[in-house]
């Protein structure tokens, strides 16, 4: 298997270069950075949720490489309609997924396109690429303003 | 070694334990100790200065040299993400070795002093005039002279509760010792100098209990016992690679995450970073914050491999197999006129100081080097303890897996050379 | 490799230099760039991250652990003489290899980061608020972030000299930020994100004018060209071993006798003390006051052989080998649609950062990876400077003794697949 | 050559076991400690000089090693009627000889029973030993009161 097998297949290509969802999004109820220093990337989303907290509509804008780019594109393509209970379940299917974890045949249906991640385990400094608008919708859920790819985002600063 | 295998069956008191003892085998992953390796063949009794490197660990490091000689974190080719995760998963194995609850909790430091160093900066320049720090009268310089350097830039009092006549740390006068403003206790697990293990468990609950924080200095422990820091609860924890069989240029210091978490960075540079500007830096994540720069990465590959090495000989065995030399060599040196053992603590592991009547140790250490004994004569880094029994030298014996009877035997007889010269 | 020698003599441009080129053999001396070592074939354009070993290095490494794996310093029988005598035959061959007066002017650290931490620990700990220290745009991490956290420690000012938009530091701008209150000056010789090479021994006089103390981060430059400390008339310089094709987890700090001496000691511990009373202790003659506890010894011998091993390739030729090597590398990468260079240093070392149009860094490096060509990607631990081009990241890709134009081709002809997979 | 051949030789053995010139010296014009707290070793060198700066006698006291005793006794045996240029001169000899230099023959013979000690360069461990009570002859006649084996005595303390 090559990269172009494993990461940079037409589906991810297709999505880094015309990322959907990309944009502004006006009415927007929660939104959140993410970002991660390390590599320079650096992404806005912006979520609307109904009243019971069902994403309505989603956004991103920002830069970043194709990874990080086509996760997201492809990433808010799956997730309007879902519920937070349910972004938090498939974030952590594709957590597992792009860890090297195998995830059980429902559960990698339920991921549909972004299956087409899964082969980024074996590119271990990648993963966080992957992963890190992830974070930043997990952190709009959660009310806070930012997120980074870094499990821990140390706070100390001088 | 024929000969070394027949004195160290036909030694043992009784045959049930013998399947506790450790294979003779062993001696083969270790070249300077193999047939031919050395001449005169090498009786090596000082381990607690630095152990042997078993083929093994020698291998992982050419290993890493040869074949995956990147740096690590954030390299983007196969050389460098394998190299990165060699280097993360020995952490891992370390913080199995010693029991940690993550592995964000093992910095790789690049030895048992610089570990000791990093807690005395990053946590004890966070004390203030007055707080005491308590150490052990068994101390080696390297958990005595941070804490003095310490003392000059904030101004700490330094205490240190004496050892007793037997060369024991009584947990009566540690307890005495300890108060409402003891901020950090200090002390080894096991004496270089004399050998004594102290109650590390018992200690570490009556800091607790005061609501000081703990530093265990294990340089000694790890390669002769389990070290199981939940089991000691202790909050700091040091040692180095290359008296556990490992590299040179490599330590660890474990400390509670939440310690960490709370400590300000030591060092600057790169990898402990996230984000810099002139103006604003934030740190970068557990373990990272504490590791700037380029870290000791074969060395850190290394260590992994001596941890799950030791590990696999397994401590059971290896206390067993020291247990056995130590009584011996302690008979036997008792019985040699003119040998005052130095130091009758309680609980001794593999290490015995000594010295001989109207001798010094140093021309000890000279002659018996010459017949290929290896010892070592001095104050072992540890001059307030010789200072307590009125000397300024002793000779120290220490053994380790590798030794055998043989070894025990070539000491006494080295020794009573000695003697016949110098008389 | 003859298609690899074919390719390097071909594309030289006149015969007459070919007489200071380095010979293809070099190649032989690397396991990784052997026939079969590495699959793909290695194209390892990352050498300014860590360079790779040759032989010789792993071969002393080996020879130390196998033969003669004791600690130095004091040790009486002959292996530890041994080895007391090779680490410090290796600080003799390191004040050669950078011309330093003594041999206790050179300070075993466990890298370049490391060294500079202590001189703003050692020397930066005696400067007082408002004092001013001052640093390049282009410098390194490790050389800034150990200056803001003497920043929070002293309350020292941190100027910073910027780079103009070709990437070097103009002298005037240099020269027009000294003051009467600049203490230190820190700055990289050669910048390892963009190339550049500073006017070191103009900087330094300039500094010396004001009354400044210099240190030159000399991590890139030890292994590009001859460094001199006394031309340079630095007071302090840093370097790793492992840029320098030796091991990991060993640097060097060196540093004037007489800073050294006034100097108060940055760690405690073994080997740093003449003698420890609990309340007193007296330091040890240098350059032990600066290396406590047991050093990284077999790191420090491969050292020794790592700058010999230099040597005797010779700054000329290498020098030499490496001018060709980035001409053509830089000629090809104009040549190639979508490539920005970033930085067009009047004086460039064997460094070139660039991007491509519409593909992120990450993204080349990785699919680079897959075909055997090792470059790095990202900030390079220089976030400063990236910041100064206005971009997150480059492409880097730096040459070695060891490569050759061959490897310019296949970066060449990968960049080009890149952007065919991307674009 | 072994041990006994270089290093402990009847008549080394003979000045440790026995040293000449060991004990006090009440009517001392000069005197200074010589000690090397990594050994333990600890002395006092005492001097008489007279008007003409020549050492009409010496002693010492203390305890160390029997190189740094023997050292000491064969020293002081030959050192008193010597000046003080005519010592320092012998100390450079001596210096050199058990730092496995050669001097030359006459600096040799200069040395007399002291060369016993030439094969202590073999033994690096050692040297310092050998030369600790000649560092405390040079300080007394220098006019300091203390000298150490280290080549530089670091003065910071804590
Ligand atoms: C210019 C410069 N300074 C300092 C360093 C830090 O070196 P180390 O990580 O070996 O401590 C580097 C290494 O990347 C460098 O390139
Ligand atoms: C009890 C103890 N603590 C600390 C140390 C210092 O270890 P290192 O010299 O490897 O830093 C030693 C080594 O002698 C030791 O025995």
């Amino acid at each position: 298997m090559s990269v172009t097998d494993e990461i940079y297949q037409d589906l991810i290509l297709h999505h880094s270069r015309r990322p959907r969802h990309y944009g502004p999004l006006p009415d927007a109820t929660h939104a959140a950075a993410g970002d991660n220093p390390l590599c320079g990337d650096r992404y806005e989303v912006r979520l609307r949720l109904d009243e019971k907290s069902i994403i309505r509509d989603a956004a991103f804008e920002g830069s970043g490489c194709a990874i990080s780019k086509a996760s997201a594109s492809l990433m808010l393509d799956t997730v309007i309609g879902l519920s937070r209970d349910e972004f938090e379940e498939l974030f952590r299917t594709f957590h597992a997924l792009v860890s090297g974890e195998t995830p059980s045949p429902e559960a990698v249906a339920q991921l549909g396109k972004l299956a087409a991640l899964s082969g980024i385990w074996k590119y271990p400094a990648r993963v966080k690429c992957a992963i890190l608008c992830w974070h930043a919708v997990h952190s709009a859920l959660a009310g806070q303003a930012h997120a980074s790819s870094e499990e821990e985002f140390a706070s100390n600063s001088l | 070694m024929p000969c070394w295998t027949a004195v160290f069956l036909l030694a043992m008191t009784n045959n049930s334990t013998s399947d506790v003892l450790l294979p003779a085998t062993i001696r083969e992953q270790f070249a300077c100790l193999r047939e031919g390796g050395s001449q005169p063949p090498l009786v090596y009794l000082d381990s607690a200065s630095t152990a042997l490197k078993p083929d093994g660990v020698i291998a992982a490091l050419t290993d890493y040299y040869r074949n995956m000689p990147a740096n690590i974190h954030r390299g983007l080719y196969p050389m460098s993400e394998a190299a990165t995760a060699a280097f993360e998963a020995a952490r891992a194995t370390v913080q199995k070795f010693i029991n940690a609850r993550e592995s964000r909790e093992i910095i790789f430091t690049s030895g048992a002093t610089d570990a000791i160093n990093l807690v005395a900066r990053g946590f004890g320049d966070g004390l203030r005039a007055g707080d005491e720090v308590l150490i052990t009268g068994l101390e080696h310089h390297a958990n005595i002279v941070p804490w003095q350097l310490l003392r000059e830039r904030r101004g700490i009092v330094l205490r240190v509760v004496a050892m007793d006549a037997q060369g024991d740390v009584p947990l009566d006068a540690f307890r005495a010792a300890l108060n409402g403003r003891t901020r950090l206790v200090a002390f080894t697990a096991i004496s270089n100098a004399l050998g004594t293990e102290l109650p590390v468990a018992e200690m570490i609950e009556s800091a607790h209990a005061v609501g000081a924080t703990t530093v265990v200095d294990a340089a000694q422990a790890v390669a002769c016992r389990r070290v199981d820091v939940q089991k000691w609860n202790c909050d700091f924890l040091a040692f180095s690679g290359h008296k556990l069989f490992g590299p040179t240029g490599i330590g660890v210091l474990y400390a509670r995450e939440a310690l960490l978490q709370a400590m300000p960075p030591v060092k600057g540079g790169g990898d402990m970073i996230l984000s810099v500007t002139f103006e604003r830096t934030t740190y970068n994540e557990l373990p990272h914050k504490f590791e700037a720069g380029t870290p000791p990465i074969a060395q850190a590959i290394g260590l992994g491999v001596a941890t799950e090495w030791v590990t696999a000989l397994g401590f059971d065995q290896i206390e067993a197999h020291e247990r056995v030399l130590v009584d011996a060599a302690l008979k036997q040196l008792e019985a040699l006129p003119g040998v005052q053992i130095i130091g009758r603590p309680g609980k001794r592991r593999s290490i015995i100081s000594f010295t001989l009547d109207g001798i010094h140790p140093h021309d000890v250490g000279t002659i018996l080097g010459e017949d290929g004994v290896a010892i070592r004569a001095g104050h072992h880094c540890a001059q307030p303890a010789m200072e307590h029994f009125g000397i300024p030298a002793t000779i120290r014996a220490s053994f380790s897996v590798y030794n055998t009877l043989a070894d025990v035997k070539a000491l006494i007889v080295g020794l009573r050379r000695v003697q016949e010269i110098m008389l």
